[in-house]
């Protein structure tokens, strides 16, 4: 599929330095599946949906820097939606997000809140003023918020809240945030990794499964099409934590 | 079942077919996956000497009937892909190092420092600057980038040729004067795909490589004429995606094949193709041996 | 509705969207029939001096996405088609004659002999043995053919480029020197299919050229690359099966294309594409000039 | 369409020059439909189905004589059906053909006889060893016969058979034979030109209508493609009877 052209038809600003675009198109994503998002003569670069038809960008360098400069009536080139997608189960569930990993599992718990479900959220940001979807999430059910600095909510990381939640209370749990802080939990909560999707990032060139690029290991998972979403205990078995691939392939820390 | 195994190009394989450069290759991970899957063998992703990012999105473009690409040869360098292909080894069949330089002393610099079953010249990749195409156009630099790599290394050569070429057979018989123990063919048609809406060629790099169905029969043409002109084997890559073409490919005169874009469908294109070609071979009671190059004795 | 007309290769056209070469362009009726369908301008079977039966069958076939063909240039000779160029003309667009021989001299007497509103010099059928892509793989030759013709007509030459090249700018900058008053790109890629249940190769000639959507990609690249490195148009032609298509080749720096394949699904395409192109730069308030080329001058 | 490979199961000869080829597929034509045959290392040449499962040829000349070398167990390459096919229509329809031309119209007549139309059939033959199908047809309904020879039937051509017919009775005519024989009776039934089909031959190079080779004038109608079956008063105003074309584009005399 060639890129197809995309109106933004509203940007709204959430925090410094994180957008909400909202696209001319419904292309009828998964809550979870991404996009390739072709920002011309610069980059493209993977974005989750944080709606049917949202992206919401942390600008963190050249690419989504370049799309921050794009207003209303601006065009993109999109691709997707790609990926699998979270897969809803059970009654009640528990959304674990960190910054701008909040964006998919919005989109997710509306969706699950329409069906029925229970849904409850634990997030963290860095301070009061990343804080992003808060009302969204309110509308959900039961929401803890943990800010690094305590200027709102619990002080501390995300896995701070944790100790306010009986893990398994809930069916099923959905979690996307910063490597570390997902790596933090998940390997806190290994008894639960089984009932636990995580949505995650790796360096994304061809979103096609066939350039090798985002490839997990040991087993060479193709996070691109067989994730992003990846059930927890295979996680536990990977690199995920340790180390991940730059865009030339070698190893290199899990930030962000 | 009919035996799939054969001897290709100095390497003994379970199977002719094989995964090709540049497609699942960046981690020993996934190119274990691919051997485990089924693949006769693994060719890495092509390494230089020094680490490359590639160019920027889109590296890929899904046209009609293929794939565009322009990756830009990213790799970790040579120097810190060794522990990948031991690795890949576990997958229990061959792994053949693509790599790629500048000049003649580059490839065999890389050759010398690596360690793999088998190593394939990438004299073809159609859209990175210096490298590639750009040397393996001239049948001068093929022959004496095989040679070298041959001095320096004790592994069978095999040399990747560029279909961008008025005679592909030119460049054939240029590796084979280098030495090299097999010429595989071919690399991506130079191509290009623009945004009507905009104007913009779609790839980061603005030119890319076509692969993929669309190029299936420039890919049996260019192996036909290499398998009729040449003494060394011939390795058939481009389009392939089902055990039909595979045949086709061996029929045209592959000892063997390598399979890039059809992955896309899933690590299962190898057992899909290993087994549709074994149940072919059977129905015709035919050989590997008998029914490679048979085009060439039909007239 | 925008203006599709153009002036390109010395011809003014109503529309720049041509009747390639060798599609239905062997008889006066059929060609006047694609002008009255809405062609901006029309191509005949390439002729030579003597009639030629052509390739024995099969003489096409169609394979992944493009059609295989090898026809073998069968044409009742120059000297017969005279009148049907006057039948052709009826349908009030140019009559481009696609002319063939094995020399500059052979060329240019062709020239001499016909009379029709340009030439288009076949240095680029892959499949013809002595003439074609034989001698248009050559710079020298090119250029020489091209300064012939050009001295013997009186009418705009067009020079038919080969694909099957590692640097078709180097054939297009042969015949600006040559005098030509356009290039036209691309002729179809060689290829080739072969029957897998006998090991034949389809084609009655075994070897053929690729044409059709597969192309496509390879066809915008070689048209981007003429229009950014030669001062004449560049007519474009591969794949072209949509309005959408002829968008792209415009923008990658065509003045005009040309149809061949897609011509598979009737003479209809003319005005399919005709009617889309004009409501394409309606909406885009675009001239066809301003569309001209855009990729490369986008960055 | 790549050339689909089919056994031939049986081959029957109908007179000398003539034989029946029994496909192993069925590739579901229409009468009046045809199919490109592909003899290995030879040629491919068109040829009409004379039944939804055979081919009946006449051996002519290199390609038509190889065909004649392969027996039962032998292979060729079908593309096909191609073409457009007679359409049936009314009650009461009348067969001309001629020689091998009546290949196709027994295949039409059989088809014509199931639905319940009412069928003649006017058959012309050099002479009486030629006769071919005889009894297909006669199994129809009337069937009147000519020889040139006079050895079996009327003496002379099909023409010579009109006579005893009152082509107003017929509601729809299909006609196929040589050229010429055709161009005779089409040219002397002028008033019934509108409601007669008639199958013809062009020379076919590449049968998927962009090559050229068949196109008839004045028109430029591509018979391989919006043929073989044209309507009598279309062929009228064309070059058929007049001349044909040969395989280098050149006119020629309409002989067989
Ligand atoms: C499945 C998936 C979903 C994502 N969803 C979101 C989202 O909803 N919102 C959001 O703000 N970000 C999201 N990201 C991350 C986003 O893709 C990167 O922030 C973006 O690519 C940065 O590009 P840049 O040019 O601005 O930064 P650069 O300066 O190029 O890179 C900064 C960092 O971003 C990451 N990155 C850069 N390019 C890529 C790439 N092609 N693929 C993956 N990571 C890359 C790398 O870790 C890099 O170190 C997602 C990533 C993935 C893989
Ligand atoms: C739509 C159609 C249906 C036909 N159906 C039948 C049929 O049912 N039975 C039958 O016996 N014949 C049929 N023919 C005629 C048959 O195609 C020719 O007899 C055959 O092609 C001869 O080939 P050859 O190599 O044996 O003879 P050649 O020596 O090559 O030619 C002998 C003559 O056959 C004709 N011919 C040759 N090649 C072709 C071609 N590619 N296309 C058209 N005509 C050609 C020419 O008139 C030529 O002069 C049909 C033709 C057409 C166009
Ligand atoms: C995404 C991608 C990356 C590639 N990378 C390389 C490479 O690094 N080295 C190389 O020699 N060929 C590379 N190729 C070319 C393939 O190995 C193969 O020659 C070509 O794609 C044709 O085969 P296919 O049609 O089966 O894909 C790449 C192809 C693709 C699609
Ligand atoms: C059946 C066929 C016959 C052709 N004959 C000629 C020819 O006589 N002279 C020529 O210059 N090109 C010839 N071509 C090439 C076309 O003009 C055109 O360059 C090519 O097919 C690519 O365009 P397309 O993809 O739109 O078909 C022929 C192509 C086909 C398919
Ligand atoms: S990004 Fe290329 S395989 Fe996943
Ligand atoms: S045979 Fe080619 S157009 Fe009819």
């Amino acid at each position: 599929m060639r890129p197809i052209n995309c109106i933004i038809q509203e940007v709204r600003s959430l925090a410094p330095q994180i957008r909400t675009f909202q696209l001319e198109r419904d292309l009828d994503p998964g809550p979870g599946q991404y996009v390739m998002v072709w920002i011309r003569g610069v980059d493209e670069v993977p974005m989750s949906f944080s709606g049917p038809d949202t992206i919401t960008v942390q600008s963190v360098g050249e690419a989504t820097k370049a799309l921050f400069k794009l207003g209303a009536g601006s065009s993109i080139g999109l691709r997707g939606p790609l990926g699998n997608g979270f897969v809803l189960r059970g009654k009640r569930i528990l959304l674990i997000g960190g910054g701008v990993g909040t964006a998919p599992l919005a989109f997710l718990g509306e969706q699950a809140s329409k069906r029925g479900m229970e849904v409850t959220s634990l997030l963290g940001f860095r301070s009061r003023e990343d804080i992003i979807f808060q009302s969204r999430f309110e509308a959900l059910g039961d929401t803890i918020i943990t800010t690094d600095d305590g200027s709102a909510g619990i002080m501390g990381r995300a896995a701070a809240g944790l100790k306010e939640l009986n893990l398994f209370e809930y069916d099923q749990i959905y979690i996307c945030g910063p490597e570390v802080m997902m790596w933090d939990i998940i390997s806190r909560t290994r008894e639960h990794s089984s009932k636990t999707q995580a949505c995650i990032n790796r360096y994304f060139k061809c979103a096609e499964g066939i350039c090798g690029s985002c490839c997990l290991d040991p087993d060479g998972t193709r996070v691109c099409v067989e994730g992003p979403v990846i059930m927890a205990d295979r996680l536990l078995e990977s690199e995920f934590g340790r180390y991940r691939r730059g865009p030339d392939g070698s190893k290199g820390p899990c930030r962000g | 079942m009919s035996s799939l195994t054969v001897h290709a190009g100095g390497l003994d394989l379970q199977n002719p077919v094989l995964l090709a450069a540049g497609i699942l290759g960046t981690t020993g991970a996934s190119l274990r996956r691919a051997a485990l899957a089924g693949a006769g063998g693994v060719v890495t992703k092509s390494l230089g000497s020094v680490p490359r990012e590639g160019h920027h999105g889109p590296t890929v473009v899904a046209v009609e009937c293929g794939l565009l690409n322009a990756m830009g040869l990213p790799n970790p360098s040579y120097r810190n892909f060794q522990e990948e292909i031991e690795i890949a080894r576990k997958g229990g069949r061959p792994v053949i190092a693509s790599i790629f330089g500048s000049s003649a002393r580059e490839f065999s610099q890389i050759a010398r420092g690596l360690k793999a079953d088998a190593f394939e010249l990438n004299l073809s990749c159609p859209h990175a600057e210096k490298y590639g195409s750009e040397l393996g156009r001239y049948p001068e630099m093929v022959e004496s980038v095989t040679g070298a790599v041959k001095a320096a290394a004790d592994v069978p050569v095999w040399v990747k040729l560029t279909p961008n070429t008025a005679d592909i057979l030119e460049l054939g018989l240029a590796a084979q004067r280098g030495g090299a123990d097999a010429v595989v063919a071919i690399n991506t048609l130079k191509a290009m795909a623009i945004d009507i809406e905009t104007g913009y060629p779609i790839l980061g790099n603005r030119f890319g490589g076509l692969s993929g169905r669309a190029i299936k029969p420039v890919a049996v043409r260019c192996v036909y004429d290499l398998a009729a002109g040449l003494d060394i084997p011939v390795i058939g890559v481009g389009g392939i995606t089902s055990w039909e073409d595979t045949v086709e490919m061996i029929l045209a005169g592959a000892s063997a094949v390598q399979v890039g874009t059809a992955l896309q469908r899933g690590y299962g294109i190898f057992e899909e193709i290993t087994v549709g070609l074994a149940r072919y071979l059977e129905r015709k009671s035919l050989t590997l041996e008998e029914l490679r190059g048979l085009a060439g004795r039909r007239s």
